[in-house]
């Protein structure tokens, strides 16, 4: 009957986009496999071991998300124009990969990971497969919750000019983000963590300076400098 | 349909047989199952006061609080876990893990956390197996303690080993929350890596949280301490020489 | 600053997409406003009132339907390829058009309407602006939940021949409907409690039946149709 | 360090038992499948269709099970005396498999499908890979289930037997299952739905006799036996 | 920052002359709010009783029960509603809005369920409030019910029709059971239409859910006994001509 | 009929006042923009920017936030006493402006910006349409919630006194609000929520005062006032 | 020390409450069994097994309950006026213990089981330890419950005289339950089910009325019995 | 008739029983509004003024408190043992009281309050009703969270030897509850914060020792007196 060749012909398309969906969490299991190594040689950032040793060991993940991307890329080839129809089964896992690579490049240059620089880093600089907005944001906000843990840990293995260091940036970041007309979501939730995160790091910062523990030259710019 | 009288007749007779049997194995097992419950509640309650008894520990009394912890932890393997053992031996130790888990966890953590109190050191899940070994039939399959409730056991132990750390840095032993603060963390990192592939992680990834909330306590209760220490130093050696506030060994200031 | 500068950007496409999901969800609201009134009026179906006059009523509406899924098919022509990005802002209102637009059908014809002709009466046929099929299947659904009640009400109006044509047609739904390999999601969760209509119609044509109360030719068919 | 020698190790074992499960899965899923078509079949019996055609077109599937279980068997094979580690990614489409049997064989004898009597079915019959009996005895209250249903489109088409004989076979089972001592559990609350399931074919036969349905001889035999 | 001395002696006493303002407007305010949450739920609590005696109807005792209520309802209004008329009557209908809503909204469900029975209408809001002018001071704006407590008040009503139906089929009252029923489902139909303006239709949404449920019932009971009923007819007159079971009047049948 | 009648009279009045809610939610929005500017101004405070210059930047926006306010108040004319009808539709929009309000006065002139004055800044002191009491109140909480966090930017940037004053006027505020009865709602959370800021900034009194870091004059007068 | 003395106390009183509630838990589950029991004799009462045969047989474990109950009043005992303490260890239970005496009460003597009558039964007629009055009546309300299946089942077995008896019952028990003002807890909600029970049995007594198959004797009682 | 009686019985019972919760709740509101006044005078304490005029305004309330325990339990006597039945509706404010009666003992005479001695404050030393040990080890945590900040107060004040006296009496304190094998409950979570209030006393200690603010002579005092 006409219903029951209705019915089939939905069944078909169903286990397509069944069968489809599938080998995108496939990929994305990888991501979040991938992500996970690297984090856990980042961890090692708190127990004071030297930066470069640090980021040597996560970077060599890199290419590696590269390719797994290309793939999603790829797979989303297949159905041009549902981008946004499966997007939400990769999007924790591209949160998580900005968080590190942003923490990364934060600890490398001290400056923040640019959305451009993320999109390169990750291959996805074409038209059609990009790094969404939101989730780039999202990731920064991750990132910055890993700082007050960071400072506190350098602090207490004896770098008492990082506070100051991570205040100036927070404070930018924070500072930036507030021109943005955030939606009610998921997003704004946790930059509204961020406020938090800036006021640990300004505690710490402040813990630091009361004791004179901070060099005296940086104190010394602090006065002129303070952009 | 088509059933006639004197099949149904058998019928009865048959499902009447074959439900004594299923009864007589049900009662059987629930009644295994029983007791497992009551030997895993048993050896809890133990282990937990064990934990509370190492948690009676400060600067002067280790030695003598610690003794009394691993002679009541012995207590506990030997009357609670050689229960266990008895009634497992041989098989179901997964059929009724859920069973017996929560008791196994504790004693993890009270095992386990006696061991880094007197050694520093992590108690693997071999040693702690290898414990339990003499407690088995040597004819049977032995109980061992599976490596998921190991796990879940050690995640329970940073929540233990964060109240021993503020209690040591109360005490002024800094070193002995720092050595604390770097093995939790340590644990932690290598739990990151394992946690997904854990048979039902749902329970453990609750546990990671409330670990890493732990360890950014310790992490935050040295960082206080440490910097308030760093003011002592340009007083060094003038006021007070033999002070030895903080537990900070008198030659180190 | 460069960062400065990312985050306006940031802002003028989160205003952008903000604004463009502002006019959706106003539309959105529109359509649920119309289906509403649709509702209302057919809800007079339960009260035994002549099918015609109530589809008559009903149907008056269709035309503002068609009229408002034009213009999100305007809006979201704005976008290309991020059909999917928004789509959950006007599913719900959809799928409840779908069930209403299906149920005047069932009561018109005796038939399921099928998906084709629920995008024609919507002008969805276009191309890159469909119904989509889950959104379809979700709304038949509906349209089942309302069919035990309805028969309920017939045989206390004394239309005794209603039960069985309702077990005839659920029961060929349902099985079309098993057909397809659905994921454990709403969709799934919808089909479930299809089982549950389908026992109810068929307690009520069990009641109706035992006591005599069908007329006799049916009884007669029954024996020889039943497919 | 032997902390990390201990985890490596872990980590290693844990992928294992993963990798195992995702193959016990796979074919667990495959079950899964062929029970709906199974069900599918069966469904017919509700439209009255003839007890043997359904059942043939059902038995077919019954080696595909088979030889599906016999390879969960040997995937369990490999991993000795950890059969209830993964008892619980195959219980669910076992407790239908079960439920299916046992309706199919009710169909047939009247008599209920005994545990060993299913096992046999489905080549469970080893000594290391047999069918659990809580899975067994959870499948049976799933086949009761089906017999309010069941009893009802009987007499709506006219089989007024059908009830007195449900109820018996019920009564009995309940009876039987009374036996056991329950556990607070899943097949606890499964079997207090059973009795819900005794009265409604209770009813169903209430009707019938109160209205005189019943064939006189049956009815004879009745009094005798019951009254 | 620049605070100076003097000014701060001046500011922290006008603090305290400022707070001591506000205390006292807290006080009053809260006082009212404490006594219009009484007399609410006074008017809850005796209002619900109305109902409850509204139950007690069977198919006898119709007009005894029912004057009973209204004189209950009578004393509701002039004893409790007057008592929230006269704290509200002036001012503050909305800010205290949700201190007497839960007493209102009982209210309008009793006296709605007594128009009712009574006369089979709708009693109207314009007739409820009405029948509250003359508890008011004249020179006062009188309290008048609002739509929304009414309309949410009308929500409950559906749900004791439906128990009223189910007891009326019960007594054989098949007419009254369908009259209700096509009440309660033109009550549900126009409020359908309503819901989405209301203010905060949050809690209208959820009771127009328990509203279908009870629209439902009541036509499964009305078709159970329509089809039980009507296997009566073939009996007629034969073996038990006087019967009135069910309450059908002896005439129809 | 008569219900129909009534239930159409509802119908009007309840969609004229949600028309005229939606004005209101209109003009809130745009308060809510206007302090989020505002407020981005003055977090420059915690860099110990000075304070006049912070200010400045600050007030510009104040006419706005009292034409958008008058605003309001027109609409709500529209509609005698039914203010708290609406109320909620902007309270919110006003606690922020007042805590923004009190911070720059309290920076301005170490004062507390009473109800009256805050009224007045707004142009809120006719009759018909005040700030609420209430909303003042959380909005003075909301600015004690600042003080903290400047506090700490303030010693952190060697600016010693400003504990002290800060202590001596948020304990005078915290026993002016114990003075109220409040009940177990949102003010009576906020307002248990001071108490926390009163104890860190007395702890960071503390921090200072230990550190004979407050000047000397000061801890004269200190010691005849407190000790 | 004083102060250890006490907490020692404490150690002590804590441990002791523990074990107690233990021991109850143990007592509460004895009970649970033997309530078991008893429902499985009573069962066969459906069945149309003789009644006195049926009631031997469960009254052989009030006993049982009886001395059950004897151990939970002397664990309480051992703390005086604690008895709501714990109170929830053992309400479920009793409430299904009250549920069958009721019912058996009912069969026996066709009267209500007075709540005097349940506390003797099960000897809690002591002043310190008695059946909690909403238990009793949850548990009557269970027992109505059981009602309506009851009845169809006489009735199947040719027992036309039943449902007078019972409806005459329900509708006093019903009645006399209306006389509580009851809040809107778990009781109020078990009440309203009572309704349906009624119902059912009512249209019970219908089926049969309308056959003319109650006894003419009967009938005539009725007229005079029942209004 | 007797069943009616029996429920004429219950609906008294029932509405007895909700009206005595009624009462107890409106004493335990007084008991609110007491505590409130005493914990006002007390917070002068942080003010540094003397410590006897403080304690002599808030020791004025004791009496009234007196009084409406003693109401409470005039109201409990109506029930006798059903103490643990209301025990909920007064407990909260219980442990108010004792943390306040706890904290001016110790203000006053540098012990603990025992819990025989809040019983007798409180007058509730009688048999039948008597102050709960929970609700008094709860009463204690919370003040112990009052003195990190009455300590810290005390120090910027000028009073060099309150902390070392603090440390002391915690440190006793804690060391008393690490006796009692708490369960997982509400006190266990209150006696873990417990150690947060030691760590930051001591903290307080460390910094005026090491500062050499502390009196000399009391250091040699130290090992001797203090109990
Ligand atoms: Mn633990
Ligand atoms: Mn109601």
């Amino acid at each position: 009957s006409s219903v029951e060749k209705q019915f089939e012909e939905f069944r078909l398309q169903l286990e397509a986009s069944g069968s489809l969906r599938e080998r995108i969490r496939a990929v994305s299991m990888e991501i979040e496999s991938v992500t996970r190594l690297m984090h856990s040689s980042i961890l090692f950032v708190h127990q004071s071991r030297p930066v470069p040793e640090v980021l040597e060991k996560a970077k060599v993940q890199i290419g590696a998300l590269k390719e797994l991307f290309h793939r999603i890329a790829e797979i989303i080839r297949e159905c041009p124009s549902q981008y946004y129809r499966y997007h939400g089964d990769w999007r924790t896992e591209t949160q998580t990969v900005v968080s590190l690579l942003a923490f990364m490049h934060w600890l490398e240059t001290g400056n923040l990971l640019m959305h451009k620089e993320a999109e390169e880093k990750l291959g996805l600089n074409s038209s059609d497969f990009g790094l969404d907005v939101e989730d780039y944001l999202i990731g920064i906000c991750f990132m910055s919750n890993e700082l007050p843990r960071y400072v506190v840990n350098q602090v207490t293995a004896g770098d008492y000019d990082c506070p100051r260091n991570v205040v100036k940036f927070l404070t930018d970041l924070h500072a930036a983000f507030r021109m943005l007309n955030l939606r009610n979501d998921f997003l704004r939730k946790k930059f509204d963590g961020m406020k938090y995160d800036l006021r640990r790091v300004e505690e710490v910062y402040y813990d630091v300076k009361i004791r004179g523990l901070t060099t005296t030259e940086n104190t010394m710019d602090d006065n002129g400098a303070q952009e | 349909n088509s059933a006639k009288k004197p099949r149904k007749m058998s019928t009865s007779s048959a499902m009447k047989e074959g439900f004594v049997k299923y009864a007589q194995y049900l009662n059987e097992f629930n009644d295994k199952r029983e007791r497992v419950v009551k030997a895993s509640r048993d050896i809890t309650i133990n282990s937990k006061k064990v934990i509370f008894q190492v948690h009676r520990i400060s600067k002067d009394n280790k030695e003598e609080v610690l003794e009394k912890a691993e002679k009541d932890l012995a207590a506990v393997t030997d009357q609670y876990m050689s229960r266990l053992v008895k009634e497992l031996q041989g098989t179901d130790f997964w059929k009724l893990r859920r069973a017996y888990s929560p008791g196994v966890q504790e004693y993890v953590e009270a095992a386990t956390l006696c061991k880094f109190c007197k050694t520093g050191k992590l108690l693997n899940l071999a040693e702690i197996n290898a414990n339990l070994l003499p407690l088995s039939d040597p004819s049977q399959e032995p109980l061992q303690i599976n490596v998921l409730d190991y796990l879940l056991g050690l995640a329970d132990l940073t929540g233990e080993l964060m109240r021993l750390a503020i209690g040591r840095i109360s005490d002024g032993e800094l070193d002995y929350a720092e050595k604390i603060c770097s093995f939790v963390r340590e644990i932690y990192r290598e739990l990151t890596l394992l946690v997904p592939n854990m048979d039902d992680n749902a329970e453990m990834k609750k546990k990671m949280e409330t670990m890493l909330q732990s360890v950014v306590k310790i992490e935050n209760a040295c960082f206080s301490v440490h910097v308030r220490g760093s003011e002592y130093v340009p007083l060094l050696g003038s006021s007070d020489p033999g002070y030895s506030f903080l537990g900070v060994p008198d030659v180190e200031l």
